[in-house]
């Protein structure tokens, strides 16, 4: 096992009374791909801001353990951890083209990191600048450098992000939806970048995203968020393929996934390949609240109902007992804990990890 | 530092219009240009006498219509890097300088048309008959009518003698204008600098006929507001400041050890003068009527709280000789509309009153007066809507007619009657019907100008008075004290009885 | 660059037309006969009046007149004041310097204050600073302009006596005049007190001045920074690592500063007005005043420049802003 | 609906719902001072038909002329070139304002953002009735219960219709967008990618709700996404766009089965699934969208393709029926 | 059917007016403000009723008298009297009612054509966009007081060209708000919808835009209404507002400079009365733009 660069248990985020993140462990080790994803507002970002040490106040951070490459971030100095952060641990943006200062050139922002981190200066930022842009593939970078953010495409800006980001050679590097806002050729391009960055440097990868293909083709391993905490993580393609909460089986069955293997396009909704209880039974809560399951074609999808709690409406028990499709009692009035990577009372497929789970199913 | 290092600053009030002083004849322009420039008279200091200026002495003809002056010899006009003097002040120099008002086809007044409003009012054009040189310290002036008061005119701001030569020069470089922007005159004083608005800068002239000047610098700060100059006073920002009105110096009671407050009794007059072409203020009983509705002891106590002004009952101040003592002001609201019935304004009637845009000592606020008045005048149903305009443009409208009733003022400077009367109830002022032309009125003053026998002109006076206060073509107001503060260390300074400033052989400790 | 200038001046173009034609205008709405208006008391035949009209150009097509005085004013020609019957461009030229030096120096306070104190109050928000600086920038853009300055006087001149009471230098120093801008004259006078003296007199009136635009200055640039850090880059830029000093100085207050810039520019006309009151209190000798004075006196030559001339200030110095704004916001320069 | 009144071009037999021909749109934008105008062709020629019941899906990446397209078609916008047919009615035939009303009122929309979707300031229950207002004569109480009707069959409850906007996630007011898109019973209704603003679960929601509005209504949807799962679950009928131009055009099935066009096939290709036995060989494409101000010459997609030859430069392909599609690629 | 369930379920539908409204009640410097502000009107438009005095009516044997807290201060003129002895308090209050007026009156009159040029301008992007533009261009570029200024020397001084002469020195602003907004509104896709459901341009200008753009209007209008005040009693200063005696502020203090020494209630009294009124209208302002949408704080 390699060593572990990033560990983080219990993580709690609160802004005044409303928990964004709630006690969340994830750990990366040195040349992983973790990918995290959750539906919008499920706390991915802040999690990972709480890591970076980017939370202001009024938000609170508290966390068991907070630990980066072997130093301890809980009691870091800010001076230490800005020596840190940038350097050793970097982090890519959503929006790339709002994460450049719009007033300085692509140059300036990257030397300006150089200088800070590497103390690089003058003639050599600039040839180590234009070394980054060409390492993440910046057709003629000599030109790139002098312009600014809003001159180049969102996929320029997106690897200008990754350039800085891959600076001062991070040990671990966080995007967050480094590609969500970009075509699917483009992120296609981006993603492989990423990919041919990690391997060749050896980082640790968090991979933020709520497209869970894109987790799917990129990350060894997944944390899978809901409302501010881990209700499932593992090895990939395992969790896809048998996932065990009830959430993470809704996803998977909301997605109208393209099957080249069911052949026949008609019958994407009960496609043998989902495993679990997704599938139409799901429907009976869809929406619309017309329940006809007899539709003509079959393409409803299993749909998940109801929203993501918010702040105001956060049930007492299970998080996600009220959408859930095989909610019980117990689900209702208390909250499970994350265990063997599986926060449920009644986990789906695969062994039992839980006493009051495997059996009844 | 010796005495004469130190500037010797003056408070004014307005800027100066200009520097040619045919040209202007408001106080604040007269008050620089009387440093610069010199008649051939002028008044004792603090008096109304007439002495030797630049002429030496004169004859007057005993029908007092030939004057002939015998110039002063050795007069230099001020050297200045706009003008270098070639000779000394002759004839020549009075002949351009009245010229200029006399002839309209003045070669100078070809190149700069201007209009001089002093010497217009006085119709001087209408009334020399001749100017003539006589020699070259010689010149006479002949007159169409006898006039005895005509001597002062030539102790008068706007007759200062400019040089010929100067003039000369300006007409061939094509410069005229200049005239009113870079002066050169014969007085104790020359221009040094004018910022607009802010300073003019005058220095001792070193080529002076008179004795030299203990002040090197003279200087003159304008600001408008009477209650910044007293404050300038008290900061030893100026050492003298022009007249202050009566609520201006009580914040200088406090300051005796500091300040010496001068005050004189001025030959001067506030009045209300009505539009005698317009109606209502055409007929003589509403006149009347406004007259003696206006409360004046209120208006006294509003506008002159120290109780040093008096009550104006006649068109000039009673230290004037021909002052008529058996006149009275009224005050009886019940008679007032009682005559505006008879005059066939039962339900009242809609009058415009001008108030004073400027201050003057007589008038301190002109806005007050008119607010003060148009309560009075409500009292007998009289509506008066309050109006004012800049000074210019309001003296230009009041003599257009704008006005029903509108407020002016008079500083007599020779203290003679005539000083007073001619200049404002004359029918030559009278151009466009709006003001007081009343024939046995112009005959009795007229006579009294050609009469020097002093009883019997006293008389004449006395009787025109009595027109004057039948026919009413003013409510009269005041007559003011003026007030000038000055610091304890100036030396040698007398006020006019006008309020003017002569700076000769003012010096400061 | 270049291209952006020129596409701000072609754009003004317009507005300038627009503005001679309001103060050509102005003359021509004023109720009454323009002769008569300037021939005042003195009689008028009608022979006289029509060479008048001749001789003043007003018996000319509008249009005509209109192009007359367009062409005057390229010559630098602003006609004669009506009551000095001097050159309308040589009274301004004489006081324009008083007014530019006031309106400089107050704009300078007014920068400095409010972006200092806008900055403090945006970096502690919430703090009783915040609030306090907050409340004072309300307090000092509602404040009377007229009203505060004669507080101001009657404390600091009149009460404590710490500065003068009006004027632009202590007359005893006969500065010359090189500029007109009194700092910079008084600098070149021998006696060295002299350039204190003209700061001293400065003081005052260009407080006054200042005092509404550093609030709103500093409430522009308390809004504006609070933005700022609320956006992604500034985010990221703490994400690099960089000290808190360095993001907000080098990334937040530039981008915080373009919206403070065009409040800066939209309030140089404040300013203009604002000089109209305080020289009127201060008994400044600038083009306020003289504004003032000839409207007054019905000096249309001289109230038609004065116009025309803040009108050109107010769009020559949004010009720069608007350069400035350039250079500042890359966004806009160039092409887009 | 009654198409032919007096003078009307003759309809054209089998009339579709929707017909359009050679729609074409260009913008003229400036480029600064002094500079001539420059065109952006953001839509070139398309043309397709479109019948009650069916779902025409258009993909392609972000400005590919996707939302122009959807412009032209709801009459917001006039196209340059080209025509419309709408129930067989040209449209940009001169028409009374009544016909024109009623030609208008065929074709609605359902935007991408929810959130500037709905007027902030008016309730559900008036956003929703807004168009029987303007377009019918009904009374209050018909127009509430036609309201209440179809807020009911979009899942909202009665008492949502007192709300105003912000009150709302944004797949309830997706919901309600369609509500009011499907209000005036339209025969087609334009989606701007209604979904890409949501979250997953949510858009599976939507999804069902057009689904079954389709079956309910028979109405013809033309779907425009670039999420290439969600077209191939919606679609009858995928067309792909590039730079303003129809590259590929048939049968979902088709296309998907078996993309023809390098850049379908790069498109598929790169779009990422679940399961690793979907996935196929990346074709890699480098560089990307050419701005459309300088479209390349030739076939647009030539300095990207990873099978372009020579010719590709030069010559621009037209769609050709290849295998049971429309295809605009000359080297296949 | 619980797919639409939500918080906002249990409480009661409440408008986006109402909203602000509840908001601004929240902010306790804006209430506060509102509340000096509503006194101070309502003292004004009750000022014949409550005045102690004719606010013209000269106490001739009262001039100058302080007010009651100070030495010599009578409680017949609690405020005590000006230099003519006309009551103080009944000159603030009756001046409150021309000043406030003022501030009103002007405000309606550049709002409203404000309003209307601004829509039609954001409506008709080819030519009359322009046209409108480079006008309100050439009134911009004359900063208010002197285009106030320009305004009476044209008209004249008095009460009436005073609210002309703000009105038109603050249309630009209107115009320019309305027409900035309106164009971002019209972008919105909501705007198309409603097209799309054949409303017709008016129906669009009235029904779909204007009531979107109305908060950074109120909010503008409320800091025009200030600025309108402060504006009328500089042109009082000046000499070029309201005429004697009207009581109004500017031109009550204008006619006291003269005792500022002597009496300086007679002129820090209108004084504070302008920045009393000023203070609490700019601070309801802020309160409105916080209330009304948090994203216009960059108003100026
Ligand atoms: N500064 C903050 N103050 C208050 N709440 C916040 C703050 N930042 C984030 N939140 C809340 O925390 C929750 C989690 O936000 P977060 O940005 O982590 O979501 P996310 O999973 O990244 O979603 P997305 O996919 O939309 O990026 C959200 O409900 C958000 O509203
Ligand atoms: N009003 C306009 N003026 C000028 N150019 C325009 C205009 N509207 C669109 N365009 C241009 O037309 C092209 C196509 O735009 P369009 O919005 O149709 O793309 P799209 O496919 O909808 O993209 P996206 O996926 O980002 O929504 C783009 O290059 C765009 O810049
Ligand atoms: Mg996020
Ligand atoms: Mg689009
Ligand atoms: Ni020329």
């Amino acid at each position: 096992m390699a060593t572990l660069m990033l560990e983080m248990s219990q993580l709690q985020v609160r802004f005044g009374r409303f928990t964004a993140v709630d006690g969340v462990d994830l750990s990366v080790s040195a040349g992983e791909v973790l990918g995290v994803v959750g539906e919008s507002g499920s706390g991915k970002s802040v999690a990972m801001m709480a890591l970076m040490g980017l939370v202001d106040a009024p938000g609170e951070v508290r966390a068991t353990t907070l630990r980066f490459d072997g130093q301890d971030l809980l009691t870091m100095s800010p001076a230490q951890r800005r020596r840190c952060i940038g350097r050793d641990m970097a982090m890519v943006f959503q929006d790339a083209l709002a994460s450049l200062n719009p007033s300085y050139t692509i140059g300036f922002q990257i030397e300006e990191v150089l200088r800070h981190h590497l103390g690089l200066r003058g003639r050599a930022a600039r040839e180590q600048a234009l070394a980054l842009l060409r390492q993440v593939e910046i057709p003629d970078p000599e030109r790139r450098l002098d312009a600014y953010p809003h001159e180049l495409s969102g996929g320029m800006n997106q690897r200008v992000m990754i350039a800085l980001a891959i600076a001062c050679s991070p040990k671990l590097l966080i995007a967050d939806e480094p590609t969500t806002a970009l075509d699917v050729t483009i992120q296609a391009q981006v993603m492989d970048l990423l990919l041919r960055l990690q391997r060749e440097r050896d980082m640790a990868l968090v991979m933020i995203t709520h497209d869970l293909a894109v987790v799917a083709e990129m990350a060894q391993r997944v944390a899978v968020l809901y409302a501010g905490q881990v209700v499932e993580t593992g090895p990939l393609p395992q969790v896809f393929d048998q996932p065990r909460h009830p959430y993470t089986a809704a996803l998977l069955a909301a997605i109208p996934e393209h099957r080249r293997s069911s052949g026949d396009s008609g019958g994407q909704g009960d496609s043998a390949s989902h495993a679990g209880s997704g599938g139409h039974d799901g429907s009976a809560g869809s929406g619309d609240g017309r329940g006809d399951a007899d539709s003509a074609r079959h393409r409803r999808l299993p749909a998940l109902p109801g929203m993501v709690p918010g702040a105001s409406d956060r049930p007492s028990g299970c998080l996600f007992a009220p959408r859930c499709p095989q909610v019980r009692d117990r689900c209702r009035s208390e909250r499970p804990a994350l265990e063997a990577g599986v926060r449920c009372f009644f986990p789906l497929n695969g062994p039992a990890a839980h006493p009051a789970s495997g059996g009844s199913r | 530092a010796t005495p004469a290092d130190k500037p010797l600053v003056y408070c004014t009030d307005a800027s100066p219009e200009g520097f040619d002083p045919g040209l202007w004849d408001s106080a604040s322009t007269n008050n620089v240009n009387n440093q610069i420039f010199q008649g051939l008279v002028r008044f004792e200091r603090g008096g109304t006498a007439l002495q030797p200026a630049l002429a030496t002495h004169w004859e007057i003809s005993p029908d007092a219509r030939v004057f002939t002056f015998h110039l002063r010899p050795g007069v230099h006009f001020q050297q200045r890097p706009w003008f270098t003097p070639t000779r000394d002040f002759n004839a020549d120099d009075v002949l351009f300088t009245f010229g200029r008002f006399l002839q309209p086809d003045h070669p100078f007044n070809k190149a700069f048309p201007a209009t001089f409003i002093y010497p217009q009012n006085l119709g001087l054009a209408k009334a020399v008959a001749s100017m003539e040189k006589l020699g070259p310290l010689t010149v006479r002036f002949t007159l169409h009518q006898p006039n005895v008061t005509f001597l002062s005119y030539f102790a008068m701001a706007f007759a200062g003698i400019q040089p010929a030569e100067y003039g000369a020069q300006l007409l061939r470089e094509g410069q005229a204008s200049q005239i009113n922007r870079l002066p050169v005159g014969t007085g104790p004083y020359r221009f040094r600098s004018y910022a607009k608005d802010d300073v003019v800068r005058m220095e001792a002239n070193p080529d002076y006929w008179g004795p030299p000047q203990k002040t090197r610098r003279l200087i003159f700060t304008i600001s408008r507001e009477a209650a910044v100059r007293v404050q300038k006073l008290l900061a030893g920002e100026c050492q003298i400041t022009s007249p202050l009105r009566d609520i201006d110096v009580a914040a200088l009671d406090r300051h005796a050890d500091r300040i010496r407050l001068m005050k004189i009794q001025a030959l001067n007059i506030s009045y209300l003068s009505f539009n005698l072409r317009k109606p209502p203020t055409n007929n003589r009983l509403v006149r009347e009527a406004l007259d003696i509705a206006v409360d004046r002891d209120a208006i006294f106590r509003a506008l002159f709280p120290r109780g040093d002004a008096m009550q104006a009952v006649n068109p000039f101040p009673p230290a004037i000789p021909g002052y008529n003592t058996r006149l009275r002001n009224e005050y009886n609201p019940a008679r007032a509309r009682e005559l505006l019935r008879q005059a066939g304004y039962p339900d009242g009637l809609d009058i415009d009153l001008w108030a004073l845009p400027v201050t003057r000592p007589t008038n301190p606020n002109g806005q007050l007066m008119a607010q003060l008045i148009q309560q009075d005048w409500a009292r007998i149903g009289v509506r008066a809507q309050i109006r004012t305009y800049e000074w210019g443009e309001y003296l230009k409208r009041a003599n257009a007619g704008e006005h029903s009733v509108y407020m002016s003022g008079w500083s007599g400077e020779s203290g003679d009657a005539d000083d007073f009367l001619s200049p404002n109830l004359s029918c030559a002022t009278n151009k466009t019907g709006v003001k007081f032309c009343n024939a046995d009125f112009e005959r009795l003053i007229d006579t009294a100008r050609a009469t020097p026998d002093a009883a019997r002109r006293i008389a004449l006076y006395e009787q025109a008075q009595e027109i004057f206060k039948r026919e009413r073509p003013w409510i009269t107001m005041a007559h003011s004290t003026v007030y000038i503060p000055t610091s304890l260390d100036l030396r040698g300074f007398r006020m006019q009885p006008n309020g003017g400033v002569v700076f000769e052989n003012v010096y400061r400790e | 660059m270049f291209q952006f200038l020129l596409k701000r001046l072609a754009t003004l173009l317009p507005t300038l037309i627009g503005v001679t034609l309001v103060a050509f205008g102005l003359i021509r709405l004023v109720p009454g006969d323009p002769v008569a208006i300037m021939m005042g008391e003195r009689a008028l035949d009608p022979a006289t009046h029509a060479r008048m009209m001749r001789e003043l150009g007003l018996d000319q097509p509008l249009w005509r007149q209109y192009l007359d005085y367009v062409g005057g004013l390229l010559h630098g020609d602003l006609g004669q004041s009506l009551v000095s019957h001097e050159p309308v461009s040589r009274e301004f030229l004489a006081l324009f310097p008083a007014t530019a030096e006031l309106a400089l120096v107050a704009l300078l306070v007014a920068i400095v204050i409010g972006l200092s104190l806008g900055m403090a109050a945006a970096l502690r928000r919430g703090s009783w600073l915040d609030q306090g600086v907050m409340g004072l920038a309300t307090v000092g853009y509602s404040m009377p302009v007229f009203w505060w300055g004669l507080i101001l006087i009657m404390t600091f001149s009149v009460g404590l006596g710490w500065t003068p009471v009006s004027g632009r230098v202590a007359v005893d120093y006969d500065v010359q005049r090189l500029t007109g801008f009194m700092l910079i004259d008084a600098a070149m006078h021998p006696e060295p007190g002299a350039w204190w003296s003209a700061l001293r007199h400065l003081l005052l009136p260009a407080a006054v001045l200042a005092t509404s635009n550093a609030a709103v200055i500093a409430r522009m640039t308390r809004s504006s920074l609070l933005e700022v850090l609320r956006e992604d880059y500034m985010r990221s830029a703490r994400a690099r690592g960089l000290s808190p000093m360095r993001v907000v100085l080098v990334h937040g207050l530039r981008n915080a500063l373009i919206p403070v810039i065009t409040v800066i520019g939209l309030k140089v006309g404040s300013l203009l007005a604002g000089a109209v009151l305080t020289e009127t209190i201060f008994s400044w000798p600038g083009i306020g005043k003289w504004l003032i004075d000839a409207i007054a006196r019905r000096d249309y030559p001289v109230v038609q420049a004065g116009i025309l001339i803040s009108a050109c200030c107010f769009i020559f110095i949004n010009l720069l802003v608007d350069l400035l704004y350039g250079v500042v916001n890359p966004r806009i320069r160039g092409g887009r | 609906m009654n198409d032919s009144t007096r003078g009307q071009p003759a309809p054209i037999p089998s009339a579709p719902l929707l017909r359009a021909e050679g729609l074409t749109r260009h913008y003229a934008v400036s480029q600064g001072w002094f500079k001539p105008k420059a065109t952006v062709r953001a839509l070139e020629g398309v043309s397709f038909d479109l019948q009650p019941g069916r779902t025409l899906a258009v993909v392609g990446e972000s400005g590919c002329g996707k939302s122009t397209l959807a412009r032209a078609l709801t009459l917001v916008e006039t196209p340059t070139a080209g025509r419309l047919f709408l129930q067989a009615q040209d449209v940009a035939a001169p028409l009374t304002r009544d016909q024109r009303q009623a030609l208008r009122r065929q074709v609605q929309m359902v935007f991408q953002n929810p959130y500037a979707a709905l007027n902030p300031r008016k309730t559900i229950a008036a956003t929703l009735a807004e168009p029987l207002v303007i377009n019918t004569r009904l009374s209050a109480a018909e127009r509430r219960e036609r309201v209440e009707t179809l807020a009911q069959q979009v899942g909202l409850r009665p008492e949502h219709l007192r709300r105003y906007p912000h009150m709302f996630s944004g797949g309830q007011r997706q919901r309600i967008a369609i509500a009011r898109a499907m209000m005036l019973q339209p025969g087609i209704v334009v989606a701007d990618e209604p979904t890409s603003a949501l979250d997953l679960s949510i858009q599976a929601q939507i999804l069902n709700l057009f689904m079954d509005l389709q079956q309910a209504h028979g109405t013809g949807y033309v779907f425009i996404s670039h999420n290439l799962a969600v077209v191939e679950h919606v679609a009858d009928d995928v067309m792909v766009m590039y730079l303003g131009r129809v590259v590929e055009h048939g049968p979902r099935d088709r296309l998907f089965a078996q993309p023809l066009h390098p850049y379908t096939q790069a498109l598929i290709s790169a779009t990422p699934s679940l399961r690793a036995a979907d996935r196929r060989v990346r074709i890699p494409i480098h560089g990307e969208l050419p701005s459309p101000l300088r479209p390349p010459s030739g076939c647009a997609f030539h300095q990207r393709c990873p099978r372009a030859v020579a010719r590709c430069a030069e010559v621009r392909p037209e769609l050709r029926p290849v295998d049971g599609r429309l295809v605009a690629c000359d080297v296949l | 059917m619980n797919a639409a369930v939500s918080p906002i379920d249990a409480a009661a539908p409440v408008g986006p007016w109402r909203e602000a409204a509840t908001a601004f009640a929240a902010n306790r410097g804006a209430l506060a403000a509102f509340l000096v502000f509503a006194l101070m009107a309502l003292a004004a438009l009750l000022a014949p009723w409550i005045a102690p005095h004719d606010p013209i009516h000269q106490y001739r044997l009262q001039m100058l008298l302080p007010p009651v807290w100070m030495d010599g201060g009578q409680w017949q003129f609690p405020l005590g009297t000006d230099e003519l002895g006309r009551d103080l308090l009944s000159r603030l209050l009756h001046g409150g009612r021309v000043s406030l007026g003022i501030g009103l009156a002007s405000v309606l009159m550049s709002v409203v054509p404000g309003v209307l040029l601004g829509l039609l301008a954001a409506f008709h992007p080819r030519w009359l966009s322009p046209a409108v533009m480079r006008v309100m261009d050439v009134m911009l570029a004359l900063p208010g007081l002197l285009l106030a200024i320009c305004v009476i020397t044209v008209l004249g001084p008095g009460l009436l060209n005073t609210v002309i002469a703000i009105a038109i020195g603050s249309l630009p602003e209107y115009v320019r708000l309305t027409r900035a907004t309106a164009l971002a509104e019209l972008g919105k896709d909501y705007v198309t919808a409603t097209r799309l459901a054949g409303a017709s341009t008016l129906r669009l200008m009235l029904s779909a835009v204007l009531p979107n753009c109305l908060a950074p209007l109120i909010v503008q209008a409320s800091l025009g209404f200030s600025s309108a005040i402060l504006e009328a009693a500089g042109l009082g200063f000046l000499g070029l507002g309201v005429q004697a005696p009207t009581p109004e502020w500017g031109t009550m203090l204008s006619s006291a400079r003269d005792y500022i020494v002597r009496a300086p209630w007679v002129v820090t009294l209108p004084g504070l009365a302008i920045l009393a009124s000023v203070l609490s209208v700019n601070l309801i302002g802020d309160g409105l733009r916080d209330a009304l949408d948090p994203r216009l704080k960059r108003v100026s």
